[in-house]
């Protein structure tokens, strides 16, 4: 009955995507607001990197939803992992890796840390920006916890800072927003000078977003993925008994 | 500097940041100063629900239009503000703050403050934003902050029901974003206003249809739209009850008034009218089937939830004016009682049986309860009689094959609903056995904020004109397509006269 | 409607049932499967379809990156909103994943399993203990006729829950 | 029919892809799957860097690719299916069987 329901599903699916397919024209899109931003980005925002002269300028407030989310993740994450641990020894079931691994990650730890960093800064110049050199920043600390899973999985990895991290890069971006909210009357509207096209320190607050967004990012991921490590493997189920619960 | 005590329109993005800043202090403040972090979440609120009320004081009479960042639309993303954005994002902050009192053994209360405020700012975002992905963005903030709080009682039920919601969520907000690309792709913008100038040209084709299809399944999940409603009774059984109220009665409403954005300003074809119809006929009418069914008193209500729903969403399909008087009277109507009805049943859920005799150990509970579910059936001087009244008349009107059953099925599904509600009523003044332990007493806050439905209800049947003048005028300003366009996109001697407050940045 | 014919095939027609081939796989996945952990891994594949989707419609012919001072100026570039937004929906789309991912870890450690069937039984039945109603869990069985049993007491049924739960 | 190289090139990373992709929903083994998942996401990247996409070829690289296949790994090895043979597999047991 399931099956029957779900095929069904999937042919209205397929049937609705075949109408569409008959009629959209790709690779001539309309481009209204595409077109107006490529022409204008270059002299409102200061970025020649005009995906990232959107992502933080145009549609920063989208940027701030989305840092949102994944902290509402993150944290949804900490209420569901944290109850009812407390009986079980964790970290248990990682054991601590071996020399190379562990040489591997000390001279990886900073190279990544680098990368990271160089990629959250160049973001309004080149490809890449807050998210990736965040995420980048998360695995730089992440392996430093492969290697070293520690007595309660975390690595040594500090919850205090993390969070403080987070909560501070968040309350950054927010700052810089309502700084231009008091300044000039626009949340989030761009300040300081442009500077020269294409340099470093060009595009005015751009690069501060972006920095407050790859920390927020790398504080974030990292959090999650500490936490998801710090959990206890599930107990081996017998399968001669799969309805048994543990208690 | 912001001066406190009068308000400008750029302050309008402050009801959106200020919880979001609030949500992100909290870890570290919590770590620093515990105490001073639990108020920070009502204090913020409190200043956001201030904040709204005097925007509406001040700028309510006309929509205006605030341009994030300054960018001119529509190129950056812009809040549309009248009165029906008005009226949703005040009941966000209000609305949250009534449910916020924790759980007695909640673990992590910074936490769950955090994620209650984050639910806060996205439900207020969803009411003002203008722009297609920017609406995108906070319904998707909503869902995650509700994901995380229908686990706060923790049990293995709870876990269960939230993994179902979030896949099911997932796959709608997928195939919502399949939408929103099918209306970039025909349209080349995100604005809702430019979309409402391009659609009846670049939407008018089966490509239209199917993308409102697509985001009418997607917001639709919590909207709790036919098909994609399966989630609903296992999700309000396992979660906490205030968090069931605020899903039922808040943030349902706002999937809503997402959907009915869409349908006046981008497909007011018949099509998408009658796709709507058709799918709130078919939800009243089985929900109200399956709520006769419920044995227990947390899923009734979830069941009826459904179906009021449906209902909301045959009053929005009908067209012009009218039929957004009626789906907002319903609206209404229906967060106020749901609200007042989970808060009830924080103490009073479980078998329905448990409830025998619950009048004379709780006389007023049981009123209210009474005089709601008269209101909810729709007994003539009660403010929920007026609301069907509306849509049986706009459906009677219309008279196609499509409005005349659903109008039958209305009617079947009314009956329905009398009848358990009835067995219900019946329950609470039945003669319990002796020796039968007596029904716990609701809670002095969800008594409070009961009796305050009540008297909002009575209010409004005595005052049954003026509320609906009140509803006719927010209905009229928000059912007109070209205010909406001329508000975003001012003609250019209007702009300079009025001072609009967009600047290009230079 | 041009390139879509047989004789002739596209680089947008290629991209095009890549995009939906991702999205349909994706979307069966999540129907079909009866494996929770199964269906987190369709709903990925379905996120990328409809991201490749979103890239497509902004992709031009003839065009570059939308990066200034690579190629000269006045060269098209294609439209970056899409890419904007698709860079938006991957990472709400890995909260997404990682919030599912730590939920499943909980589901399974109370019930031994992921099966999708088996866990609306133990919900159908918790929820019923938890209310204190007969479990049958029938659709079709009036309920009024069945004599139901006594109420249970709200203490005993929670305390058994929550040993459970932790 | 004529094809140029740069289509020829999408063509056979796009049946890359949709192969993964099935192999994700067929696969037994729990590890393979989200394996190939990992497969899905680099070939979707490749895509985006021929859609003249670079920042969210990187971002579908990063975040596909590493981040969520190490989110869905340490997933399943805490769940205790970090098992190489075809003990996690989703098909009906041979008691669901009789009993259906």
């Amino acid at each position: 009955m399931r099956s029957i329901a779900a095929l069904l599903f999937a042919g209205g699916l397929a049937f609705l995507l075949l109408i569409i397919a008959s009629e959209l024209g790709f690779g001539e899109p309309a481009m209204l607001i595409g077109g107006d931003i490529l022409a204008k980005a270059p002299d409102e925002v200061g970025a020649s990197n005009i995906v990232t002269a959107v992502l933080l300028g145009y549609r920063g407030i989208d940027t701030l939803g989305e840092l949102s989310i994944l902290f509402a993740a993150a944290t949804a994450a900490g209420l569901v992992l944290v109850r009812g641990n407390k009986d079980c020894h964790a970290g248990a079931n990682d054991p601590v890796g071996g020399f190379i691994l562990r040489t591997g990650a000390d001279l990886l730890f900073p190279l990544l840390l680098v990368v990271g960093f160089y990629i959250i800064l160049h973001g309004h110049l080149t490809p890449g920006g807050g998210f990736q050199g965040g995420v980048i920043l998360a695995a730089a600390f992440f392996v430093l916890v492969l290697a070293r899973p520690g007595a309660d999985g975390s690595g040594g990895m500090n919850h205090t800072a993390i969070a403080f991290i987070e909560g501070l890069a968040g309350v950054g971006f927010i700052g810089l927003g309502l700084w231009a909210l008091v300044d000039n009357g626009n949340f989030l509207q761009p300040m300081l000078s442009q500077g020269v096209f294409g340099k470093l320190l060009s595009a005015g607050t751009l690069p501060l977003l972006s920095i407050a967004v790859g920390l927020k990012v790398g504080a974030e991921l990292a959090g999650l993925m500490t936490q998801l490590a710090e959990q206890p493997a599930a107990p081996r189920h017998d399968p001669a008994h799969p309805g048994d619960r543990p208690s | 500097m912001i001066d406190l005590l009068s308000v400008t329109q750029g302050q309008t993005v402050l009801p959106v940041v200020l919880p979001l800043l609030a949500a992100f202090l909290l870890q570290p403040l919590g770590r620093v100063a515990k105490p001073l972090a639990l108020l920070l979440g009502p204090a913020t609120l409190a200043v956001s629900a201030y904040l709204l009320i005097q925007l509406w004081i001040s700028f309510g009479d006309t929509p205006y239009m605030l341009a994030i960042g300054g960018y001119a639309p529509p190129l950056g993303i812009v809040f549309y503000v009248d009165q029906l954005a008005l009226l949703f994002a005040t009941a966000v902050p209000i609305l949250v703050l009534l449910f916020w009192s924790r759980g007695e053994d909640d673990p992590d209360p910074i936490r769950r403050d955090a994620v209650m405020l984050l639910l806060a700012a996205a439900g207020t975002g969803l009411a003002l934003s203008g722009d297609l992905f920017n609406i995108y963005v906070f319904y998707e903030l909503t869902a995650v902050a509700s994901f995380g709080l229908v686990t706060l009682r923790a049990t293995g039920a709870a876990y269960i029901a939230t993994v179902r919601y979030l896949l099911l969520s997932a796959f709608g907000s997928v195939l919502a974003l399949v939408g929103i690309a099918i209306i970039y792709l025909e349209t080349g913008t995100l604005n809702l206003a430019q979309i409402a100038q391009l659609a009846p040209t670049a939407l008018a084709g089966p490509n239209g249809l199917a993308a409102f299809a697509l985001l009418l399944i997607g917001f639709g999940v919590k909207a709790e739209l036919f098909p994609v409603n399966t989630w609903v009774p296992e999700v309000y059984a396992t979660a906490p009850t205030r968090i069931s109220a605020l899903l039922a009665s808040l943030v349902s409403k706002l999937a809503v008034l997402v959907v009915v954005r869409l349908l006046v300003l981008a497909f007011d074809g018949t099509g998408a009218a009658q796709l709507m119809l058709l799918l709130g006929a078919l939800a009243f009418v089985t929900a109200e089937l399956a709520a006769w069914r419920a044995r227990d008193l947390r899923r009734m209500l979830a069941y009826s939830s459904i179906g009021q729903l449906g209902l909301v969403f045959i009053g929005f399909s009908l067209s012009g004016t009218a039929g957004l008087l009626a789906g907002l009277a319903l609206a209404l109507h229906h967060l106020v009682i749901k609200a007042a009805l989970f808060g009830l049943a924080t103490r009073w859920g479980g078998s329905l049986e448990r409830l025998v005799g619950a009048a004379r150990s709780a006389p007023i509970a049981s009123g209210l309860m009474v005089l709601f579910a008269l209101s909810l059936i729709g007994v003539p001087p009660l403010p929920g009689f007026w609301a069907k009244l509306l849509v049986v008349m706009g459906l009677a009107e219309q008279s196609t094959t499509l409005s005349l059953s659903a109008l039958a099925l209305i009617l079947i599904g009314t009956a329905v609903e009398a009848n358990y509600l009835f067995r219900l009523v019946i329950k609470l003044y039945a003669r319990g056995e002796a020796d039968a332990p007596a029904p716990p007493r609701p809670k002095l806050l969800d008594l409070g904020i009961a009796s305050a439905a009540g008297v909002l209800l009575l209010v409004a049947t005595v005052g049954v004109g003026r509320v609906s003048g009140w509803l006719g005028g927010i209905a009229s300003q928000a059912a007109d397509r070209e205010v909406y366009i001329r508000t975003v996109f001012p003609p250019k001697s209007a702009a300079v006269a009025a001072g609009s407050p967009v600047h290009e940045a230079s | 409607m041009n390139g879509f014919g047989i004789d002739h095939l596209s680089f947008e027609v290629v991209m095009y049932v890549g995009a939906y081939g991702l999205l349909g796989i994706g979307a069966l996945g999540m129907v079909m499967s009866n494996n929770l952990f199964r269906m987190v891994l369709a709903l990925v594949i379905a996120e990328a379809g409809v991201n490749l989707l979103l890239v497509l419609a902004g992709w031009r012919n003839e065009a570059v990156a939308p990066i200034l001072g690579v190629h000269e100026a006045g060269t098209p570039m294609v439209d970056p909103i899409p890419q904007v937004l698709v860079l938006t929906a991957i990472v709400i789309g890995v909260g997404v994943q990682a919030l599912a991912v730590a939920t499943l870890l909980k589901v399974y450690r109370i019930y031994c399993t992921l099966d999708v069937r088996e866990l609306r039984r133990h919900l159908e039945q918790d929820i019923c203990r938890d209310a204190g109603i007969a479990p049958d869990g029938s659709w079709e069985a009036p309920t009024i006729e069945r004599p139901l049993p006594p109420p249970i007491p709200v203490q005993a049924s929670t305390a058994d829950r929550s040993g459970a739960a932790s | 029919m004529e094809i140029d190289l740069q289509t020829l090139f999408a063509l056979v990373i796009v049946v890359l892809v949709l192969v993964s992709a099935v192999l994700v929903l067929v696969l037994e083994n729990m590890i393979g799957a989200v394996a190939v998942s990992g497969t899905v996401s680099l070939g979707v990247a490749v895509l985006f860097v021929l859609l003249h996409a670079p920042d969210v070829a990187m971002t579908e690289a990063v975040v596909g690719a590493g981040l969520s296949g190490v989110v869905l790994a340490l997933g399943l090895r805490r769940l205790g299916l970090w098992q190489l043979d075809g003990v996690t597999s989703d098909r009906p047991t041979e008691r669901e069987k009789t009993d259906a």
